[in-house]
């Protein structure tokens, strides 16, 4: 464990987005001191944040909550707080953490969190959501909608899953103009919707740089921390400008063949949530062995767009209907995972996939062996299987967790050899 | 199965009483067998005819049942089956039910059954039906979205969910489902459900007359027989159990709540009993009481499925009406019952059941009763420990 | 004057413990108190173990006997069985009335008990989850570190730096200890950890139960006193420990045997 | 000849091995094994001096040491560091020709790994967030019973009616195994029990991996007959044992030195771990 951190890139951008999340939570403390903006909670996968825009409302996400505090070391407080209350050991620790805030007053930053205008519960995939924002409005006594969103079950949404979608968002609308007080700007709407095809297209194109070799980010840690303005500002000229210069910045690191690593040794696809009480730790094993992630998952469930989705102008209501159905990990079934990570593991060039187990989240993990047994036996594709939790400190065992994933590019490693070596026979 | 239609109808006649206290043993063995001989010998006798099992909790047997097949519940494997294969596929902290249905898939005991239906009831469940539908493609696996909210746009999906899984059930039989037939379903249903209501009725009243672990093998016994057959036992049962010798005894009134998926062993049902507790409610069967009443036989057969779905189906933990709390459903059960304590029997690992606990414990608090939480796993071979506090809990509420 | 017993038949041991109540409605009298290995045979350990609880008198001196603990079923020539809970709340609130929770760290399980004011059950929950939190899991630390048992209470007490476990699964929790002993931790320091993490665990049953400002601690590892120091400032409440704590499940069903002898006659 | 040393620090013993190469082939010189304890570092030291007295070579002439195991890190002496895993699978490659799966139990870990033609890991699988079939389950088992380590294997063989096992937590088996003893049911049984449980929740993990012959047992378990035995009936297939399986980490790690000291060593992991293991 004595192994020096490699050393990750860190560009500007990575600052600019610390800026701009601060930013988003001084504007969430003066909404908590004047009712202003209005705010609403909402899940980060497939969230409907263009929607808010038409309010001029911000959105608020429990799960950035509880995440900032398990990679600030602030989760455990919290989740035994929740846990004293009844919570089992067993259930999601998100929601034990955000839970846990809420009657301890803890913030990640400090600030105040203000009482939603509104619950929107858009569960997508997420049946734990379901529980989670029904026990919020009882906690904050704030009015709850349940966006029902039917879940993937064959390859594309049928017109009446959209149908459905599409009323609901129209009775969202409704509720809100009642509960604000104020008519909703559908031309802002639009605008946002707009904004937010600017940004999925930039968005986008990052995550494709990630096919170069080296990477010039890393497509699991880097794309992490991207993520936060991807769902607060994706709606907003702001978010348009982020991702502009993130891109820019990223396009000169590759054509100067910087990447992340001097020498980029493994090129490994992530799949699942990182475990954000150890992040740093559990990076540096990746570093040690100057693993790039050109791929993940994880990044993909506020949206999937590296495969050619985008939020439609010119029908907004539709489109966001369809991205909250299909164009979001959570929302897909199983069997469209394993694809989505075969066609990177292909296009991305990996040389294989790593599955990080969470005990919270069982959206991602029931299944896992069999995923692992699709690629390692049907697709002959080298996989390793680690377990911890995305938010409990409790769940993390550094020492087994290095050992395998030291086993793992040992053999990578083993197997890079011996094929040279064929290849000099 | 036919246990108790091949007996002579005369009521109360010692012949008839022996008869029917073996059936509950017969039931018993019906529901654990997992060569599922019955529904082997149902599609003996029905050449041709296919059989639908489906994941808890709940599913439109109706529609299966109108297009001829025979629908069963998938209930885990219980203590019956070693996991040898599964934990292969599902990792650390997935409950037994998900584990030992993957185990049936793996060592072919689903082989009776033309296909599964799986619905949104948790995450765990709708995954497994998607890595079922990756290792067994020649089987028809399907997945319902019932949705989590009451709007009149709900029940309009719905249907038109009824209506994609109909298409489906036709292509698996060949022929289509024709409108009476489906009403003529609803009808069976309608009768067994309400039996079922009148047999839990009779049980709050008078426990002595019928233990909880027998009502629960009358009920879900039907879950793996024709609904006619389970009619006719039901029919038979509410003849014979008012006549049926037994005598109050010194117990405390309890409501059992959060077993409606996993299942307790019935050896831990038994214990609750013999511990010193009445079982007056439950929802161990949950599924053959889903609606709070029938359903209507006027009209459009699918849509009157949808809108009970959507307006008239009893609260579960899988299943949200946030109009109507789940709590306030729990403390209804409570009053009617006249229940002086509620049991919390929640199965390892089931996350919609951990969620509720918080609320229901509040709730329950509320209302100045005392409960007890139980975790369990279907699975379980020694029962000291849970002995140990079903005990505590009866002594601190008798001992002065 | 009647005389009643108490047996604890326990995994371990078998402890009994003879009281008497000399006049109708005064408190009883703890006459004496025995202790066997249980080995597979419950009866004849609980006869040896009350063979000494009886000093002097005999077993047709005793008007009721009270079978508690994990074998008391195998225990033939029991009046009434009552579980380890319900006793551990009793004899607690005999010995301390003004505690209003018990904590009892077994060897396998850790129990929180809420007590009413007339010594009754009000709720309890046992480790169901974390195995880290049991006795036996600090021995098998101890066996790890080389420490006798007896010495690990005090030990801890000198501690610098407590090195907190965190896993709440036993055996992560020991590959915890060997990371921190490889990294070069202190045995001390380790020691306190780990009671360190049982105390906050215990804390955390006894919030879901209900923790006022007064606790008794019974069970083998009430013994060790760098636990009930741990206890006594992770949750800052009073930790009381009867000096014959393994007694205390026997004297509870003593107290129990009598009240059914007195509804009796 | 060329000499190199493996040091296995594992969570509960720590293994020693001396390998000599020359004209007429590799072979193993010396083994030493003792308890890990509390202090690692001493461990391995101890273990070394001893591997080298046993086969009274001089420290100074070991050309290269390969650490392995959970403690391979606190290896003052060792010139770099690889897993087990690794480790294991080159082991049984080496004293086991034709093993492609290897079944290790060890204290706090139970792995199945598939082995190349060339004792490569081709893949692995370790058990979870749980002890089950550990030595450390084991262990427990055998304190509750009240019986020596070394007796349960050879006691679970003689089980008529193995009693079932629900849980396989490390710490809750013991109250399982306490209510058998409760009800009185002979201890065969019982052990026989819960060596079936851990044999059939072992296999059910390992699958993950593909289970081909020949299927070698390594680590310290892999001396309880009993395990063996169950392991063989859940799995049907014949498993291979070698007295040196306790040591095959050990070994392993050895061959791995003496392919260090034969080849010049350009860019490697290794090295790299090596060099920053020291700082």
């Amino acid at each position: 464990m004595a192994e020096k951190p490699v050393s990750e890139y860190r560009g500007s951008i990575h600052q600019q987005q610390k800026d701009l999340m601060l930013d988003w939570y001084q504007h969430l403390d003066h909404a908590a001191e004047t009712g202003d903006p209005p705010t609403v909670s909402m899940m980060i996968s497939g969230n409907c944040v263009e929607l808010l825009e038409g309010f001029g409302a911000i959105p608020q996400y429990p799960e950035v909550n509880a995440l900032q505090l398990a990679i600030r070391h602030q989760s455990l407080e919290p989740i035994l707080a929740a846990e004293e209350m009844g919570y089992a050991g067993d259930n999601c620790a998100y929601v034990k953490a955000d839970i846990g805030c809420m009657l301890k007053g803890i913030t990640p930053t400090g600030g105040r969190l203000p009482k939603p205008t509104l619950v929107l519960c858009n569960f997508v995939g997420c049946n734990t959501y379901v529980k989670w924002f029904e026990h919020v409005a009882a906690f904050t006594g704030a009015p709850l909608f349940v966006l029902d969103v039917p879940f993937l079950r064959n390859d594309t949404p049928s017109q009446a899953d959209i149908d459905y979608v599409v009323r609901q968002l129209k009775e969202v609308v409704g509720q809100m103009e009642e509960l604000i007080g104020r008519k909703f700007d559908y031309d802002r709407f639009r605008q946002s919707v707009a904004y937010s095809s600017e940004v999925e297209d930039l968005w986008s194109q990052i995550k494709h740089l990630a096919k170069n070799s080296p990477s010039p980010f890393d497509a699991y840690f880097d794309a992490i921390t991207l993520m936060g303005p991807l769902y607060v500002y994706r709606g907003k000229r702001e978010g348009v400008e982020f991702f502009r210069a993130a891109l820019n910045e990223l396009q000169q690191k590759v054509k100067a063949g910087e990447g992340v690593y001097d020498q980029e040794r493994f090129r490994v696809v992530v799949e699942g949530p990182p475990p954000y009480p150890y992040f740093r730790t559990f990076r540096d094993m990746f570093a040690s062995w100057k693993a790039v992630a050109v791929a993940s998952t994880y990044s993909t469930v506020g949206g999937l767009w590296e495969f050619g989705f985008r939020h439609d102008a010119k029908n907004p209501f539709e489109s966001v209907a369809m991205h909250m159905l299909a164009q979001n990990v959570t929302n897909r079934n199983y069997l469209q995972r394993y694809d989505q990570i075969r066609r990177y593991v292909q296009e991305w060039n990996a040389d294989g996939v790593i599955i990080h187990f969470v005990k919270s989240c069982r959206l991602f993990s029931a299944g896992q062996g069999d995923m692992r047994d699709y690629f390692t036996k049907q697709l002959g594709v080298p996989t390793l299987y680690i377990e911890s939790d995305l938010e409990d400190p409790r769940y993390f065992a550094e020492a087994q967790t290095k050992n395998r994933i030291d086993a793992f590019f040992e053999s990578l490693e083993h197997a890079k050899r011996t094929a040279t070596h064929a290849v000099g026979a | 199965m036919t246990y108790v239609t091949s007996l002579p109808p005369a009521q109360g006649d010692y012949y008839f009483m022996k008869e029917f206290e073996r059936t509950f043993d017969s039931l018993y063995e019906g529901m654990q067998d997992l060569s599922f001989a019955g529904v082997r010998r149902w599609k003996e006798l029905h050449p041709g005819a296919k059989s639908v099992a489906f994941f808890p909790v709940y599913a439109p047997v109706e529609l299966v049942h109108a297009a001829g097949m025979l629908p069963v519940l998938l209930s885990g494997a219980g203590d019956r089956l070693d996991i040898q294969h599964a934990d292969s596929r599902f990792g650390s902290f997935i409950c037994s039910i998900i584990k030992t249905t993957m185990e049936m898939a793996m060592t072919r005991h689903l082989e009776p059954f033309d296909g599964l239906l799986f619905s949104s009831i948790c995450d765990s469940a709708r995954n497994l039906c998607f890595v079922i539908k990756r290792n067994y493609p020649q089987m028809y696996v399907d997945f319902l979205h019932l949705p989590h909210s009451t709007s009149d746009s709900s029940v309009e999906f719905l249907e038109q969910e009824y209506h994609r899984i109909i298409i489906e059930l036709e292509r698996l039989g060949g022929a289509p489902i024709q409108p009476a037939a489906l009403r003529h379903s609803i009808a069976l249903y309608n009768i067994q459900r309400s039996l079922v209501r009148k047999l839990y009725e009779l049980r709050a009243q008078s426990p002595h007359l019928l233990r909880a672990w027998e009502s629960y093998v009358l009920i879900r016994s039907g879950n793996f027989m024709p609904v006619e057959e389970h009619i006719e036992i039901l029919k038979q049962a509410l003849d014979y159990l008012p006549t049926r010798p037994g005598k109050k005894r010194d117990a405390i009134r309890v409501v059992i709540e959060g077993a409606f998926c996993e299942q307790p062993p019935l050896e831990l049902i038994r214990l609750l009993e013999n511990a010193g507790c009445d079982v007056v409610e439950d929802d161990l069967a949950i599924a053959q009481r889903w609606f709070t009443d029938d359903v209507p036989l006027s009209g459009d057969a699918v849509h009157a499925l949808a809108e009970s779905y959507v307006h008239r189906s009893v609260y579960s933990s899988v299943r949200h009406d946030f109009s109507k709390p789940r709590w306030e459903g729990l403390a209804e059960k409570v009053r009617s019952t006249r229940a002086e304590a509620v049991i919390l029997l929640i199965a390892k690992f089931c996350e919609p059941a951990y969620f509720d606990f918080v609320l229901f414990k509040k709730k329950v608090d509320e209302m100045g009763l005392p409960h007890l939480l139980l975790e369990f796993e279907e699975k379980l071979f020694t029962f000291d420990r849970l002995r140990t506090e079903v005990e505590t809990f009866v002594e601190s509420l008798v001992f002065d | 004057m009647p005389l009643v017993a108490g047996i604890d038949c326990g995994s371990g041991f078998t402890k009994a413990l003879v009281a008497a109540q000399d006049a109708p409605g005064s408190d009883l009298r703890i006459l004496g108190r025995g202790r066997a290995r249980s080995g597979i045979n419950v009866d004849q350990a609980a006869e040896e173990a009350l063979e000494q609880a009886l000093v002097g008198n005999t077993r047709s001196d005793l008007s009721y006997i009270a079978a508690t603990g994990f074998g008391r079923y195998n225990l033939s020539f029991r009046d009434i069985a009552i579980t380890e809970i319900t006793t551990a709340a009793r004899g607690a609130f005999f010995l301390f009335p003004r505690a209003g929770a018990v904590l009892d760290i077994g060897s396998q399980t850790t129990r929180a008990i809420a007590v009413k004011d007339n010594g009754r059950v009000n709720t309890f929950k046992s480790n169901d989850k974390c195995a880290a939190g049991s006795g036996m899991f600090i021995a098998r630390a101890a066996k790890y570190l080389e420490v006798p048992l007896e010495q690990v209470g005090e030990l801890s007490l000198h501690a610098a730096h407590a090195h907190p476990i965190s896993s709440v699964c036993a055996v992560l929790a020991e590959s915890e200890i060997i990371n921190h002993v490889s990294s070069g931790v202190s045995v001390e320091d380790i020691l306190r950890g780990i009671h360190d993490s049982l105390a906050d665990r215990a804390g955390a049953l006894l919030k879901r139960v209900g923790l006022k400002d007064e606790l008794t601690f019974i069970g083998g590892v009430a013994h060790q006193w760098g636990m009930v120091r741990a206890l006594e400032q992770r949750l800052n409440v009073k930790v009381n420990v009867a000096e014959d704590c393994e007694y205390v499940c026997a004297l509870g069903a003593a107290v129990l045997g009598l009240r059914r002898l007195a509804s009796r006659n | 000849m060329r000499i190199a040393a493996g040091v296995d620090v594992g969570s509960t013993q720590t293994k020693a091995v001396l390998i000599g190469a020359n004209g007429d082939g590799v072979k193993v010189l010396s083994r030493s094994l003792i308890d890990t304890g509390a202090n690692v570092r001493k461990a391995a030291e101890k273990a070394f001096d001893e591997c080298c007295q046993a086969a009274g070579i001089a420290q100074a002439d070991v050309g290269f040491v390969v650490g392995t195991g959970y403690g391979r890190y606190n290896i003052s002496f060792g010139h770099t560091q690889m897993t087990e895993i690794s480790c294991h699978a080159r082991g049984a490659h080496f004293l086991c020709p034709g093993t492609r799966t290897v079944i290790d139990m060890g204290g706090q870990d139970a792995k199945a790994i598939g082995v190349g033609p060339s004792g490569e890991v081709l893949d692995f699988v370790m058990n979870d967030k749980c002890a089950a079939g550990t030595g450390r389950f084991l262990a427990n088992a055998a304190e509750v019973m009240g019986i020596g380590l070394d007796d349960i294997g050879p006691l679970s063989l003689r089980a008529t009616r193995p009693v079932k096992i629900a849980t396989v937590c490390t710490v809750f088996v013991e109250s399982d195994i306490l209510s058998y003893l409760s009800q009185g049911k002979k201890p065969e049984d019982i052990m026989g029990g819960v060596h079936l449980a851990i044999a059939k929740r072992t296999m059910s993990l390992a699958r993950r991996v593909n289970i081909e012959p020949l299927v070698t047992m390594t680590g310290g378990v892999a001396r309880n007959i009993g395990m063996v035995r169950a392991l063989e009936t859940v799995l049907g297939q014949k498993i291979i044992v070698t007295p040196d399986a306790q040591f095959m980490g050990a070994v392993g790690a050895a061959l791995f030195s003496l392919e260090k000291l034969g080849e010049s060593f350009e860019s490697s992991v290794w090295r790299e771990h090596a060099v920053s293991s020291r700082d």
